[in-house]
């Protein structure tokens, strides 16, 4: 039994998936919700590089692998977000990117 | 109309939801709503890697995603009250400009790869990786093994826990 | 350890000794015996070269020394000096001299005014001992730098502005350098950074048309080449007491300095080609510089416009490319830093005690401050060129020698630079008859006073130096006569 | 002859110890040093000359030059170089002579007339660079050194004449001497630059192969080389500062506007005849010209002016002319045949320094006497002062020419050159000679004789210090036409026997004669009306003359409005508001572009986000476009 899905369609799902993200980053104002968009794009990536490892090298495990890691740092990365983003919330009462001013220069 | 089975419903079944979760992840008023439909496509994500054979990186990205991160979100949501804080206005021209710019963008991405004429390759499917490769592969440090990475990721989660703990402390 | 090493060294040791003095006569110390000791030095260096050339050496450049400290690029501290860079840094080592009394009562910040000053220092006499492209560029900008703090903080009037424009414009001109330098250097083959060595070897023409210009117009930008001279006035007018002395004096000496040993001595083919647009330019300096320096009604806007025609000289004179004319412009330089610096000195002095520099509300200075008064009165005369002062010797030198080239192009800018020595009496008899004849016009005036001890000793030093320079210039138009000649050689086979 | 060194060391050591020295000195002291100095150097010049007509001349009856010191004070390259020396011939041991007394005699006399002067120190320091410059000069070997010291005699005349320095009138006057003739010393200066360039050297002797080679350049040389010496030696139109210059002290006037540095350029002409004559005689009869024509000007002009001191001041241009004029109509060196204007010329520099002097010494007297320069201050002072009447009275007569005094034998010289060279210049110069017996009577009558004046009262006879110097001069002016000039000094160095024409002489005395009667009748009791109706009837004139035919005007024209006002002023304003608004604009839009990017910069993740997406986007379509081949 074989799977006979070409690996365009795979790819169309994530590129529609990362733009999404995209455009969520680009237009949210929240910062959660602006850190879920950058979820979106992490998840494209890691989808890509299971599929190019599975259909085109089959034999290796480096795009296996870089996933893995992919979702292990985007875990680290956003644990950290979201410390930064209650901390904000709570020097700011807000999370909304135009509030959080300060720092620029 | 070619005929369908099963698996090939399933993976398209599995991308619409992806497609239309993720669009709407980034479109939905509620932040609250937005979570949950990234949680959907998260689960969608792990269903394709099973389908690819890369069960144990599906399950990873069930509980590490799915289980971990998404919850992480629906408690900052809680913690932040941020549910009230969506609702606001994206200048028109800006918003126009991101959407010209996502959609050209997405079209000529998909432009490119559809001239790219991929083959079609058949993967054997019901045949997952072993764990056994994986692990040896993860602890192994000889090329193609990848012990340093794996533990600079382990240093790296604790350096951003301890460092998303400190931040997040509240200060006395 | 090569003795012209000491003239970077003692600087270092000087800024040490600043940097740990508590008080201010032990500031005053360190910058008095510093300076002496720097004198001391070049005037010795100047009597063993003499020597050294009298016993029969024969090398285009003496006490040559070299350390790479840059292996990649061969950037090497090479160090050796003939005679147009001992005349130099005899100048540099009199003006410092001369300008640490000049700002002996400066406040405030002395010690930082200092330090900076000595820094300023160390970057002239880097530049003038030096024969590494790179170490000399270098030493360049450690001369530049300084001169932004200095007339940003102790500088009078509009100082922020006149800093900046001089930083930048000087800065914009070191920016052509340092890609005039790269080609140099990648267009002899990229194999040293040395100036001997490079003017042994041959540039290809096609890249010498390319770089001459830019290194000229680096250079130029500092000798207060028309239309890049703008800096000149605002930052003299707007910078201290000595350090006005020192950028005069010496800082724009760099400018004429690099364009004769790097510009036309590495790029002779470059530099014939180039020659009559410079020249044109040049021209236009010196006889625009008088002209604009006849209506100026700020002293020390006279003296600067004075100083963009006497520097266009020396440019003038080098693109003449004739041994005498080269020579002469070596003497414009030396003879131009000591009198401008004097005029400079005074200016500061009387500006100190009357708090203005307008000639329209001077007068009769002559009765209340006769000393300086006496001193900006030789400086103008040295300065309009009278015989037995310096200026004459070196006037007389640039156009005997920019008579020589025979073409007709050359004579009639020769003519043209000529009545600039007419223009120069207009303005400073026109300064001298408004600020120190006359009668007193201001009640106030009558009760300043005349120059303190350490002013004094400044001024006379300066004063000797300039009536030496012309009433015995055999000595100085010898030696640089001789080290102009391999230059010479190298543009007449080109 | 090694000791004539000390002739030029001693005044320029007075000058640099009171310079240096001399607020510490008392005025009485400061004097006597600097007059004893001179004094030394006068007799070493007296003997100078004495040796110098000792030595035996050649067969030809030519005296050696002698080159007693010479070294290289500034090498050039190509074997030029200024050399600095002592060229000792006769005209320069004539002048050493000439200047060194005439300055002796203006030392001694300033020590009565400046007394009491503020800067008494500081006037002698300057009359000692002044003796050293100007002996300097006339001893020149080479070009260059005269233009050396030409510099240094412009610059010490600048000081004198600016000495009264809280006078405006006074430091206007100086700074236009010096301004004027800096600009005539730019013609010099070109010219020294060509002669050297094509004869290879700056000595008056070139050698023939360089002259055979480099003569054609020749004329315009000499011809920019005089435009120097006519500004020195104040022909039109560079006249112009010598009558201003008269602001300096009377005694300053005496020494160097009238008897030593005026005549540099008829020195220098001189100096260079034999070029003149041989590659250049049309430039030597242009001058002619220049000088017959300046001293008619100054003529016309000196019979209507009222300052006494200006009167004098024309009366020199006038007689500068007449040298100008005997050097310019010589036609060779051979002072038998068309070379005696040479000698006359020189000769005539000689009476007219001393009886000039004489003159202007005399009106300082007077002017001492009512503190005024002008005529209407003054008359009838002849029983007042009559030691100054008697020795201006014999001053007044050498210039008009009346035998036995020197400035007939000089003029009559003169007068025999031009009739030889061309009867209409004689004839000119014999009427402008005619014009000068006037106007120098008309002068004298109204000082000492005329109608009196208040001023006049209180009038009286100078102290002995300034009357000793009037009647030195006055001997001298009474002897020195006696000399047998022509057997010392002619163009080629042979000897030659002065003989008087007697038809040019006898015409010049009775024109002179006739020219003194008119002007003592018209002046001498101060009742006739004749000269205020001839001033009726000619007022245009008059006032022209007055005005010295608006030269002054033209000047002030030339200077104030072409070169400030449409030179300078222009081109500040085009520094400041073009070239400096330019740089200024280039720093200004390099911060105003920064200013225009900074909200590209604006710290939001999301704007950079979209212009990264656009930015990836527009690359790729390009790509994508070029790769179709479609650029």
């Amino acid at each position: 039994m074989e799977l006979e899905i070409h690996v365009f369609h795979y790819l169309v799902v994530s590129t529609v998936m990362l733009f999404c993200g995209i455009y969520g980053f680009c237009t949210r104002k929240n910062l959660l919700a602006m850190l879920i968009s950058v979820e979106l794009m992490l998840n494209a990536s890691n989808i890509n590089f299971a599929v190019f490892n599975r259909y085109l090298f089959p034999g290796q495990l480096e795009g296996h692998f870089f996933s893995l890691f992919g979702i292990a740092i985007a875990a680290a990365e956003t644990a950290v977000a979201i410390a930064i983003i209650i901390n904000v919330y709570r020097n700011f009462n807000r999370v909304l990117t135009d509030d959080v001013s300060h720092m620029k220069g | 109309m070619m005929d369908l089975s099963l698996l090939d419903i399933t993976f398209y079944a599995t991308a619409a939801v992806i497609i239309v979760c993720s669009i709407l992840a980034v479109t939905t008023g509620r932040i609250v709503r937005s979570a949950t439909y990234l949680l959907f496509v998260l689960f969608g994500t792990g269903v394709i890697y099973s389908m690819l054979g890369y069960t144990y990186l599906g399950a990873v990205q069930l509980m590490v995603y799915a289980g971990g991160i998404v919850v992480l979100y629906i408690f900052s949501i809680l913690l932040t009250r941020s549910s009230q804080t969506m609702r606001y206005r994206i200048g028109r021209g800006r918003l126009a400009a991101v959407l010209a710019a996502t959609a050209t963008g997405a079209v000529l991405v998909i432009f490119l790869l559809a001239s790219q004429h991929f083959a079609l390759v058949a993967i054997p499917q019901g045949v997952e990786l072993p764990a056994r490769e994986i692990g040896h592969a993860m602890i192994g440090s000889d090329k193609y093994q990848y012990v340093l990475p794996f533990e600079i990721v382990s240093v790296l989660l604790v350096a951003c826990m301890i460092g998303a703990i400190l931040i997040a402390r509240r200060h006395k | 350890m090569n003795i012209l090493s000491l003239f970077v060294l003692i600087p270092l040791l000087m800024l040490a000794g600043l940097w740990a003095s508590r008080t201010l006569n032990q500031t005053r110390g360190v910058m008095l015996a510093g300076s002496s000791a720097l004198l001391i030095l070049a005037i010795g260096l100047a009597v063993e070269y003499t020597n050294l050339r009298q016993g029969g050496a024969t090398a285009d450049m003496l006490f040559t020394d070299s350390v790479t400290w840059y292996e990649p690029l061969h950037i090497a501290y090479s160090t050796g000096v003939d005679g147009i860079s001992v005349v130099m840094l005899l100048l540099s080592a009199i003006i410092m001299f001369t300008g640490t009394f000049a700002s002996w009562r400066l406040k405030p910040m002395t010690k930082e005014y200092f330090l900076w000053f000595t820094l300023l220092a160390l970057g002239v006499f880097g530049f003038f001992i030096s024969t590494d492209l790179f170490t000399m560029f270098l030493f360049y900008e450690t001369a530049l730098i300084p001169m932004y703090l200095l007339i940003g903080v102790w500088g009078s009037g509009r100082k922020e502005y006149a800093a900046m424009k001089l930083t930048l414009m000087l800065m914009g001109g070191s920016a052509f350098l340092l890609i005039g330098i790269l080609g140099i250097y990648y267009g002899a083959g990229a194999t040293t950074m040395n100036i001997l060595e490079l003017a042994s070897m041959s540039i290809p023409a096609n890249i010498q048309h390319i770089f001459f210009p830019l290194v000229f117009l680096g250079f130029g930008v500092l000798g207060a080449l028309f239309p890049f001279h703008t800096w000149s006035p605002d930052g003299h007018a707007s910078a201290p007491t000595a350090v006005s002395m020192l950028h005069a004096g010496v800082l724009m000496k760099l400018g004429g300095y690099g364009c004769f040993r790097i510009a036309i001595w590495l790029m002779p083919e470059g530099a014939q080609e180039w020659s009559g647009l410079f020249l044109v330019l040049t021209t236009i300096s010196v006889v625009y510089g008088a002209l604009s320096a006849v209506v100026q009604t700020d002293l020390k806007y006279i003296n600067a416009y004075s100083s963009v025609s006497h520097c266009g000289l020396v440019l003038f004179a080098l693109l003449m490319m004739t041994r005498t004319a080269c020579t002469g412009a070596i003497l414009q330089m030396l003879s131009h830093g000591l009198m401008t610096a004097l005029f400079f000195a005074v200016i500061g002095m009387i500006y100190g005690r009357t708090h203005t520099r307008d000639i329209r509300l001077l007068g009769g200075l002559m009765r209340i401050m006769p000393f300086l008064a006496v001193a900006y009165v030789i400086a103008g005369l040295a300065n309009l060129g009278l015989p037995g002062l310096s200026g004459f010797v070196a006037e007389m030198t640039v156009f005997v020698g920019s008579f020589e080239h025979p073409d007709l192009f050359h004579r009639v800018c020769t003519i043209i630079a000529t009545t600039s020595i007419v223009i120069t009496a207009v303005y400073i008899l026109r300064t001298v008859g408004r600020i120190l004849y006359g009668t007193c016009k201001n009640p106030e005036f009558e009760k300043l006073t005349d120059a303190t001890w350490d002013e004094r000793t400044a001024v006379i030093c300066l004063i000797a130096c300039v009536a030496a320079l012309g009433m015995a210039p055999y000595w100085a138009s010898t030696i640089i006569n001789e080290s102009v000649a391999p230059v010479i050689e190298r543009l007449a086979c080109s | 002859m090694e000791y004539t060194l000390y002739i030029l060391l001693l005044p320029l050591l007075s000058f640099l110890i009171l310079a240096l020295t001399g607020m510490k000195w008392t005025h009485r002291a400061a004097g006597l040093f600097a007059t004893g100095l001179l004094a030394v150097a006068a007799l070493l010049s007296w003997t100078a000359v004495a040796d110098y007509l000792a030595l035996a001349p050649d067969a030809t009856g030519v005296r050696p030059e002698l080159l007693p010191f010479c070294f290289e004070w500034l090498p050039f390259g190509h074997g030029l170089g200024i050399n600095l020396g002592l060229l000792i011939d006769a005209p320069s041991v004539l002048m050493l002579g000439v200047i060194s007394t005439v300055s002796l005699m203006v030392h001694i006399y300033s020590l009565g007339y400046m007394k009491g002067e503020r800067g008494f120190q500081r006037y002698y320091a300057f009359l000692g660079l002044f003796s050293f410059a100007m002996m300097g000069l006339v001893v020149a070997p080479g070009v260059f050194q005269m233009y050396l010291f030409w510099e240094l005699v412009g610059v010490s005349s600048y000081l004198l004449i600016g000495f009264y320095y809280t006078r405006p009138a006074a430091i206007a006057a100086s700074k236009k001497a010096f301004i004027v003739t800096r600009f005539a010393d730019l013609g010099f200066l070109i010219g020294i630059l060509i002669y050297g360039y094509y004869l290879g050297t700056f000595d008056f002797r070139p050698d023939p192969a360089a002259l055979a080679a480099g003569g054609m350049m020749l004329p315009w040389a000499l011809g920019l080389m005089f435009v120097g010496g006519a500004g020195k030696s104040a022909m039109l139109p560079l006249h112009i500062w010598l009558p201003d210059a008269m602001e300096g002290p009377t005694p300053v006037s005496a020494l160097i506007h009238a008897a030593t540095m005026v005549v540099a350029g008829v020195y220098q002409v001189a100096r260079l005849f034999p070029l003149f004559v041989t590659y250049a005689p049309e430039v030597l009869h242009a001058i002619a010209w220049v000088g017959a024509l300046t001293a008619l000007y100054a003529a016309i002009v000196a019979c209507v002016q009222t300052d006494i001191k200006r009167v004098l001041a024309f009366s020199t241009i006038s007689q500068i002319g007449f040298m100008m004029v005997a050097l310019g109509v010589c036609t060779s060196t051979d002072p038998h045949t068309g070379g005696l204007g040479y000698m006359a010329s020189l000769f005539h520099l000689t009476t007219h320094a001393l009886f000039k002097a004489l003159l202007f010494l005399g009106a300082g007297s007077v002017i001492h006497a009512v503190h005024s320069n002008e005529m209407s201050a003054m008359g009838r002072l002849a029983g007042r002062m009559p030691l100054t009447h008697i020795t201006f009275l014999i001053a007044c007569l050498a210039i008009a020419g009346i035998p036995p005094f020197s400035g007939f034998f000089s003029k009559d010289e003169i007068l025999t050159a031009c009739f030889r060279y061309s009867p209409t210049i004689g004839w000119t110069m014999t009427g402008i000679a005619a014009l000068t017996a006037f106007y120098m009577f008309r002068l004298y009558c109204r000082i000492f004789w005329g109608k009196a004046s208040q001023e006049t009262e209180h009038a009286h006879e100078s102290p002995a210090v300034m009357t000793l110097p009037l009647l030195i001069l006055a001997a001298l002016t009474c002897v020195m036409g006696w000399v047998p000039f022509g057997t010392f000094i002619s163009a080629d160095g042979t000897p030659y026997e002065i003989h008087l024409d007697m038809q040019v002489a006898l015409t010049s005395i009775a024109f002179a004669v006739v020219a003194i009667a008119l002007a003592l009748t018209f002046y001498l009791n101060g009742h006739s009306t004749v000269p205020t109706r001839i001033e009726k009837a000619c007022p245009k004139l008059h006032q022209a003359a007055y005005r010295r035919f608006y030269f002054d005007e033209m000047w002030q024209f030339v200077t104030h409005r072409i070169i400030f006002g449409c030179l300078s002023t222009p081109i500040a304003w085009f520094d400041r508001h073009v070239i400096d608004r330019f740089m200024d604009f280039m720093a200004w839009s390099a911060n105003a572009a920064g200013e225009e990017l900074q909200p590209l910069q604006n710290g939001r993740v999301q704007t950079y986000m979209i212009l990264f997406l656009g930015g990836i986007v527009a690359l790729t379509i390009i790509l994508l476009l070029a790769a179709e081949g479609m650029f």
